[in-house]
């Protein structure tokens, strides 16, 4: 698993065998009784790479990094068990709003991703979506055991083992369930490190886009989109 | 609509002056609960790296990993969690044999980078290590195995203190297999086993109602079970993890259990023994006491012709002559020795080494001898009136005992000595007291407090149930004589035995005296070996310690190199290490015949 | 023109979406008219992780079809290879939410298959941790039906005394969200001190809440205009769908394991589940406030009858190697979301032959919402399934 | 009226203070809301650090031309109203560019910035975008009708289009209010209210667990920091509208924080205890009672 | 339920009835009786529910054991009726015309364990898994751990040592 492994090989996959009916090429009666041909996964899908953004330095990006830290919006998507936690921490006993951490429906309006626990290889797919389709710079927060080393579920079929290998982490909160409060601390120390500068993990993810794109690929069979969907 | 189901819902606004509920602080205001499961600490001196942490983690969160070197009882090994897998269960606290892994109430841990999660608690010093609350072992009756062991049943000390009957009945099936469940696998009571026994793997084999494996387990270190099976000294035991919390697993009985369950004319065929092959070198061994019929059924499976000299008329050495039938019964011995002698060794009986026939000799006709002759020769206080004609050795007494000859049993008897033959002397002796007079009339004494007595526990515990007196921590003085008949012992308190240095050295309170009467008088401090075999040329060529001893190599090879010594003259002394040098021997006169290349002697 | 056609609040859409033969509604996608949605996995309406592929025309939805297996992980795989004393941490995280039944029927299931006999105060420990577990979920999941119509005030209230009842649960089990407690053969601690006495002001507390939420909720017009009528189960259903626990009581079967086949000490206690007709999503929700009340009063009963002390575990075989004998069971507790089950096989070996869970989910969120979902206004999907407890990683395991 | 620089610096003047009211007005409604949960909320400064935020975001992705568009539409509708609308009575700096029919355009552009959305939301491609966008237009032309039948009424009630004249005429003490002398209208209106706030039971439009987050679903970065600042203006510009129309207008500065802020407390004291309507039940719901009411108060004054 | 399991033996071919607990029995029915035995409980013995529908996988003697348990919803008592069907063709008779929710089951066992129900409404369509290309997961033969380790690689940097082969590295490595 190095990471210098930057070259990306089409020929392993096999997208034809589960692409899905309304992927496929085709052509659609226009309603003015023209044919277009269609295909999806070129029309329908964003074909840009993610670019790196290089952070700037000085006082200015200081400034911008201490208002990104202190505005964090969380995506409401609960991949695994650790989503239970979520609830107290929006409601009076923890109460997360305080430290300016707040919840959004859309990924295209949230930073930060909590990884609540382990991930199969179903939601997978659909975290990795989510996440390119946050707005940059965006964090991870992995929560629980299981997105260390597998945790409970380290020998099951479906569910990953490491989560590093297919999404840049910043900040891994152990524990099985982490308690509201170790979640509380992982923000804590996500907002250190943004107020630092160091939370640049959507460059890296940007840089070794092709590592992250081939150790998806390995295991998500059934890809059914078209590589550079961010 | 109804207008209340307007109005109502507004009372909710009453609650907006009522302060917030919310946790202030979170980091600091809420520790965990008193149970809380937390991050684990390990009291790293209390645990034994016994591994049942591994085994029952159902994630495989726990490594054993090194910190210090195993010394016997303690792997050296301790567990290293990973955070990465860990479910914070607690199963593995529950299960702890030593109760020393434990879980803190701390819960938060956080990092950026994953690699950083693998710690060994106790060893690298986390912020909780000092944290009192958190989750341990729950009180009460509650134990992931059993503490309590299967009772031995036992003669009643009203039938047995008068008869040589054995004693000790041996498990049945169900007990077998119920104290078998209690063995947790962890393997540490192997290092301390002289022989190295498998000892986990025969258990398993119990629980597994595989009785033939067992045999084949323990015949693959032990040719001796059923002796071993009554009267080893079983350290496994004192180093058994369930020991820590509970009583240690009768290793010594389950042993027996699978001795006893196979007929002898089974063995051959579950031991796969009926056909060996022969190679053309000739082997001696001297003495058929447990080292050398060890290395008699090694070298033999190993395809050598084997001839034993002994001296007696019946094979076991002390197994035979020197413990006594109520503990270990002929028929065991006989069962034992008959199948290694049904393996093909040949055994010359009543041919004393030396007398009959020259060690110089055994060497040109043998290409190889190996040699356990044993401690056979008692051992005297040295104290004033110890030279009386009825002060006696326990040594000689015991194999007068089995060889059937007539002994004197007097009215009284004292016994010095602390050790199991003292009470195999006593116990004897007080039996054929009940017979002869009706009553037992014997009291043991020992240098060492009852607490540091070298005998075994039950022994002592037997002996005083079969009516003998047992009164530890006394130095005798000297023995009365009066008209030539001892009359009793003069004794003194002795309050220690070894200095700071840990010298021998004992200590005594002169003014707390003592007198035990008594007609006979039993010496029974240690028994001394029998070396006159051994030509004084011989001896040249071989290496003694400077306290007489005998030094020889890891496999047993003396300064002769054909020439192998082992059993209690070595080690010991007891049968577990007689066997354990015979097998080592019997390697390394494998390894010495093939030429195959060794550590020389020292 | 008829006018009382025009002017009726809810359409007879009987025959709306027009089925087929099949019993599939027949839609033609390239017909324009209708919409394919994906609701979920990232949707704050899915209870959980799992998603709803719904066909709507206009706010309408036509066909529904339930996806699963976002969560999950392969338990019943897991367990084949786990002793059984493993299996216990692993068959709790089953259902996350209420994880005490997962434990309670595991344990239930191995003693049976084994021949323990449990002792009687852990016996009633466990019969408070299960009830305290339908506590906690039921300070969720009642305001949480106000919180699929945006009401989210109740819920803000509930969970923070969820949160208090967690804390006891803290206490007593040393785990907040995985309790770990009913290990096959007993419990794991008696009740710590004064735990009575915290439990008793927590359930003061709830008291109040009650009444709050009744207040807020049910005597709330608008919430009374979407909740009411929508999503009526017929009765006739029950046994064709496979509908359990509340939302069958709503429809006036009794279905509640505590009653049916009383397991632990659920005979000793006094209680009668509530059970009412209507069958829509209010009346789910209400049966299930009665249950937060029976759930309140039932714990007060327990803590009144339970001893103080005593053995909290009968002797079992060494745990690390525990064989049970060949043989087959069927074990079952009553969850908040209704009958939670355990079907176990053991082969004479140390591991679990075969484990499936059966959990109400199974049924509710499959068969029975896709057909709900029918002609129901997208609007209300989150309220349906919230009603019918839906807890995705007790469908898939 | 007055064009000159000066006037127009003023007006930026005004606009920023409102857009400043704006955010700490609703940050402070989300604490109020918070109180009854029983937690603190967000701190009052968080729509700064928000806003700050999202126009920090490195990250820019559109759908189209619309898709730029639809936001900047949405901020004419807001800044649109504020422009038209005077702030403080009395005070030529802070009537802004209120002119002799500027009650019409104000109606106008309470439209103008949903369409605008509509164009953009669209753009985006996304199905719960074009979900939202359906409901929210429906929802808002049942609103309009309430909300033109009190305009209506208080237009005939006072023979004027402007609100200046409209506040002026109100001038003279408490129970010279329109909320007192016609109180049929400001029914119909603050019912209305409640919709143009898009607070419960008529959030239907950005609807998070029915359609998460509607029209804005696609929206990020900029664009939503546009949306954003919009929102604050838009929200206390509509609460002065009522208070123009109804409630006396303001003579300073500090009256119309009050005001505005009970205004909007309205809306925010009703939303907090009621969920969701669906979209034909609030449809209906407008069409009954405070339909009924603005043509009662247009009747009683024809 | 002893009269029960009298008249079911009168009428069909039976075997290995045992009574678990008193209100739940277990009894094996021939393959081609089944669906008719379940229907008939269903529709004449008032074991109108559903409780599961699952298998077990008995690798050794090579036969899927098909668990259809039944309850009955006046008298709560339930009867688990067990089918052996083929490994190496495991096909069974859909009944997914008794039961609305008889479809979920049967889907899950076509993708979970492979076995096949011909004409059960969406049986082709994927339940749980996602483009899994393997042989089905529940089967006895299929090594999860051996599945996981190569596909997810665990990360890498522990190691265990056993006691009893550490001590005898250390203290007795000849013996």
């Amino acid at each position: 698993m190095e990471k210098d492994m930057n070259k990306h090989k089409f020929e392993d996959l096999d997208v034809d065998k589960f692409l899905a009916p309304e992927n496929e090429k085709r052509s659609v009666l226009a309603p003015d009784g023209s044919i277009v041909e269609v295909d999806p996964l070129k029309d329908y899908f964003c074909q840009d790479r993610p670019e790196v953004q290089k952070p700037r330095s000085g006082p200015v990006e200081n400034f911008l990094n201490w208002a990104r830290a202190e505005s964090l919006w969380v995506l409401g998507f609960g991949t695994g068990c650790g989503s239970i936690e979520i609830p107290p921490l929006t409601t009076p006993r923890f109460d997360m709003f305080r430290y300016g951490v707040q919840m959004r429906a859309t990924p295209r309006q949230s930073n930060v991703f909590v990884i609540s626990g382990y991930l199969s290889v179903k939601t997978l797919k659909r975290a990795i979506r989510a996440y390119e389709q946050m707005p940059s710079p965006k964090y991870i927060i992995a929560l629980g055991s299981c997105t260390i080393n597998g945790g409970m579920y380290y020998d099951s079929y479906n569910t990953i083992n490491r989560l590093d290998a297919y999404m840049p982490v910043d900040v891994y909160i152990a524990g099985c369930m982490p308690r509201p409060e170790a979640l509380l601390a992982g923000f804590a120390k996500l907002k250190e490190l943004i107020k630092a500068g160091k939370a640049e993990k959507a460059n890296e993810y940007a840089e070794n886009f092709d590592w992250y794109k081939t150790n998806q690929k390995k295991i998500i069979k059934d890809w059914n989109m078209p590589d550079f969907n961010w | 609509m109804n207008i209340k189901d307007v109005l109502s819902p507004f009372t909710a606004w009453k609650r907006v002056a009522r302060d917030p509920v919310t946790v202030k602080d979170p980091f600091n205001d809420r520790p965990g609960a008193d149970r809380y499961r937390g991050f684990h600490k390990n009291d790293v001196e209390a645990c034994i790296g016994c591994g049942t942490c591994e085994d029952i983690c159902e994630n495989e969160a726990i490594d054993l990993v090194p910190f210090k070197d195993p010394i016997s009882g303690d792997s050296g090994l301790r567990p290293s969690i990973d955070y990465g897998r860990c479910c914070w269960c607690a199963l593995c606290v529950d299960v702890c044999t030593t109760n020393s892994l434990t879980l803190s109430n701390e819960y938060t841990w956080v990092a950026t980078d994953p690699d950083e999660f693998i710690f060994t608690p106790g060893v690298d010093k986390k912020d909780w290590d000092e944290n009192e609350k958190g989750w341990k072992k729950p009180e009460g009756n509650y134990e992931f195995y059993g503490l309590k062991r299967v009772e031995m049943e036992h003669l009643h000390p009203e039938e047995r203190s008068d008869s040589f009957i054995e004693m000790v009945k041996g498990y049945s099936k169900e007990q077998a297999q119920k104290e078998a469940d209690r063995c947790v696998e962890c393997g540490i009571c192997t290092a301390t086993c002289p022989a190295h026994m498998g000892i986990p793997e025969y258990i398993k084999a119990i629980r597994n109602d595989d009785i033939e494996e067992g045999l084949r387990v323990l015949y693959e270190t032990n040719p001796l079970p059923e002796i071993c099976g009554r009267i080893c000294t079983h350290k496994c035991e004192s180093v058994c993890s369930i020991g820590h919390k509970g009583d240690p697993l009768s290793i010594r009985w389950l042993k027996r259990y699978i001795a006893d369950q196979v007929p002898s004319d089974k063995y051959k065929d579950i031991l796969d023994t009926n056909e060996i092959e022969n190679n053309d070198k000739k082997i001696a061994i001297i003495g058929a006491g447990p080292s050398g019929l060890t290395a008699a059924h090694y070298l033999v499976k190993m395809g050598y012709s084997v001839t034993i000299f002994e001296q007696f008329e019946a094979a076991g050495g002390m197994m035979r002559y020197g413990i006594p039938e109520y503990r270990l019964p002929y028929e065991s011995i006989d069962k034992d020795i008959n199948y290694i002698l049904s393996l093909g060794v040949d055994i010359k009986y009543n041919t004393r080494i030396g007398a009959d026939i020259t060690l110089d000799q055994l060497g040109k006709d043998f290409d190889a001898v190996f040699s356990g002759t044993g401690l056979h020769l008692g051992r005297s206080t040295g104290i004033p009136g110890s030279d009386n004609e009825h002060v006696y050795y326990s040594t000689d007494y015991l194999r007068k005992i089995t060889a059937g000859e007539e002994i004197e049993v007097a009215e009284s008897i004292v016994v010095i000595g602390g050790g199991n033959v003292a009470m195999d002397i006593t116990r004897s002796l007080a039996r054929m007291q009940k017979v002869k007079y009706g009553k037992a009339n014997i009291i043991a004494t020992s240098l060492e407090k009852e607490d540091v007595m070298p005998a075994d526990r039950e022994e002592v515990v037997e002996a005083r149930e079969e009516g003998a007196i047992i009164n530890p921590g006394w130095a005798p003085q000297s023995i009365e004589i009066k008209d030539g008949v001892p009359t009793g012992l003069h004794v003194v308190e002795c309050n220690s035995l070894f200095d700071e240095t840990g010298r021998f050295n004992p200590q005594c309170s002169m003014d707390v005296k003592e007198f035990w009467p008594g007609v006979q008088i039993i010496e029974s401090i240690g028994q001394g070996m029998d070396l006159s075999y051994i030509s004084e040329e011989f001896k040249e060529n071989m290496a003694f310690s400077p306290r007489g001893r005998v030094e020889t190599n890891d496999y047993f090879q003396t300064g002769v190199k054909w020439f192998f010594m082992g059993g209690d003259i070595i080690e010991g002394p007891d049968v577990i290490h007689g066997i354990a040098n015979g097998h080592k021997a019997a390697i390394g006169i494998d390894n010495f015949i093939q030429g195959i290349d060794f550590k020389a002697a020292k | 023109m008829d006018l009382k056609k025009l002017f009726q609040m809810n359409p007879d859409r009987s025959l709306y979406p027009e089925m087929g033969e099949d019993g599939k509604p027949i839609i033609d996608l390239s017909s324009h008219k209708f919409l394919k949605i994906w609701q979920g996995p990232q949707h704050p309406g899915i209870t959980g992780n799992m998603s709803l592929e719904l066909t709507v025309s206009g706010d309408e939805i036509v066909e529904s079809k339930t996806h699963v297996g976002y969560l999950h992980r392969g338990f019943e795989k897991l367990m084949e290879r786990r002793k059984f004393i493993q299996c216990f941490p692993t068959c709790i995280r089953m259902c996350v939410a209420e994880p005490d039944p997962n434990e309670y029927i595991l344990a239930a299931a191995i003693e049976d298959l084994a021949g323990i006999e449990v002792p009687e105060t852990a016996q009633w420990l466990r019969t408070l941790a299960l009830e305290m577990a339908r506590l906690q979920i039921l300070l969720r999941s009642v305001p949480g039906q106000g919180g699929t119509f945006a009401l989210g005030l109740g819920y803000q209230w509930g969970n923070y005394i969820r949160d208090l009842i967690l804390d006891r649960f803290e206490e007593l089990t040393g785990g907040r969200v995985y309790h770990m407690y009913i290990i096959p053969g007993g419990v794991r601690g008696l009740l710590p001190d004064g735990f009575k006495k915290r439990m008793e002001e927590n359930l003061k507390l709830v008291d109040e809440f009650v009444i709050n939420i009744d207040n807020l909720m049910y005597n709330n017009s608008v919430f009374k205009q979407r909740a009411k009528g929508l999503a009526v189960i017929p009765k006739d259903w029950i046994d064709t769908y496979g509908v359990y626990g509340p939302t069958a009581r709503a429809a006036g079967v009794m279905r509640d394991v505590r009653k049916t086949h009383p397991y632990l000490k659920y005979a000793e206690l006094d209680f009668e589940p509530f059970t009412t007709t209507e069958s829509d999503v209010y009346a789910r929700s209400r049966v299930r406030w009665h249950d937060l009340q029976t759930t309140v009063d039932l714990i007060r009963q327990i803590m009144a009858k339970m001893p103080d002390g005593g053995e909290i575990r009968a002797e079992t075989p060494n745990v690390l190697h525990w064989r049970i004998p060949k043989g087959e069971t069927y074990q079952k507790c009553e969850s908040s979301r209704g009958e939670y089950g355990m079907y176990m096989v053991t082969d004479g070996s140390d591991k679990p032959r075969r484990v499936n869970l059966k959990g109400p989910s199974y049924t509710h969120a499959n068969a029975l919402l896709d057909k709900l979902l029918i002609n129901a206004n997208i609007a209300d999907t989150a309220a349906i399934m919230v009603s019918l407890a839906t807890c995705p990683p007790e469908i898939e395991r | 009226m007055d064009y000159s620089i000066t006037k127009f610096l003023w007006t930026l003047l005004g606009l920023f203070i409102v857009l400043n009211w704006g955010m700490l007005m609703s940050s402070t409604m989300r604490r109020i809301g918070a109180r009854v949960a029983g937690r603190y909320g967000i701190p009052w400064y968080q729509p700064w650090i928000d806003l700050v935020k999202l126009y920090s975001l490195r990250t820019h992705l559109t759908h189209g031309t619309m898709f730029y568009i639809g936001p900047v539409f949405r901020l004419m509708g807001g800044v649109g109203i504020f422009l038209f609308l005077p702030m403080v009575y009395g005070n030529p700096h802070w009537s802004n560019y209120s002119f002799s029919g500027d009650l019409v355009l104000i109606l106008y552009f309470q439209f103008f910035g949903m369409l605008g959305m509509a164009l953009g939301a669209g753009e985006g491609g996304q199905p719960f975008s074009a979900i939202g966008i359906s409901r929210g237009l429906s929802q808002f032309a049942t609103i309009e009708v309430p909300m033109t039948l009190a305009v209506i009424s208080i237009a005939i009630q006072y023979q004027t289009l402007s609100i200046s004249d409209i506040v002026a005429a109100q001038q003279g003490g408490f129970m010279t209010w329109t909320l007192w002398t016609n109180p049929l209208a400001t029914g119909a209106a603050m019912l209305s209210l409640l919709g143009a706030f898009g607070h419960s039971p008529f959030n239907l439009v950005k609807a998070p667990n029915e359609i998460p987050i509607g029209p804005p679903t696609e929206y990020h970065g900029t664009f939503l920091g546009v949306l954003r600042t919009n929102g604050a203006i838009l929200h206390v510009a509509e609460a002065a509208l009522f208070m123009n129309l109804f409630f006396g207008g303001a003579g300073s500065w500090f009256e119309l924080i009050i005001k505005t802020f009970l205004i909007y407390f309205w809306s925010v004291f009703v939303g907090t205890v009621f969920p969701r309507f669906r979209i034909e039940q609030s449809v209906r719901w407008f069409l009954k009672v405070p339909t009924i009411l603005g043509i009662l108060a247009i009747i009683i004054f024809l | 339920m002893k009269d029960l399991i009298k008249d079911i033996e009168s009428r069909f071919k039976t075997s290995d009835y045992i009574q678990k607990l008193d209100h739940l029995a277990f009894i094996t029915v021939e393959k081609e009786q089944a669906i008719s035995l379940v229907t008939y409980l269903r529709d004449y013995r008032k074991y109108a529910g559903l409780t599961l529908l699952t298998a077990v996988d008995w690798l050794e003697d090579g036969v899927f054991q098909l668990t259809y348990l039944l309850n009955n919803p006046t008298d709560y008592t339930e009867i688990g009726v067990r089918v052996m069907i083929d490994r190496d063709n495991a096909t069974m008779e859909s009944s997914h015309h008794l039961w609305e929710n008889m479809m979920t089951y049967q889907r899950e066992l076509r993708e979970m364990f492979g076995i096949d129900f011909p004409g059960s409404p969406r049986i082709e369509e994927d339940f749980i898994l996602e483009g899994w290309d393997n042989m089905p997961p529940y089967r006895r033969d299929f090594d999860t751990k051996k599945y996981a380790e190569e596909t997810y690689f665990p990360r890498p940097g522990r190691e265990s040592n056993d006691p009893a082969t550490y001590m005898k590295s250390k203290m007795y490595p000849n013996d």
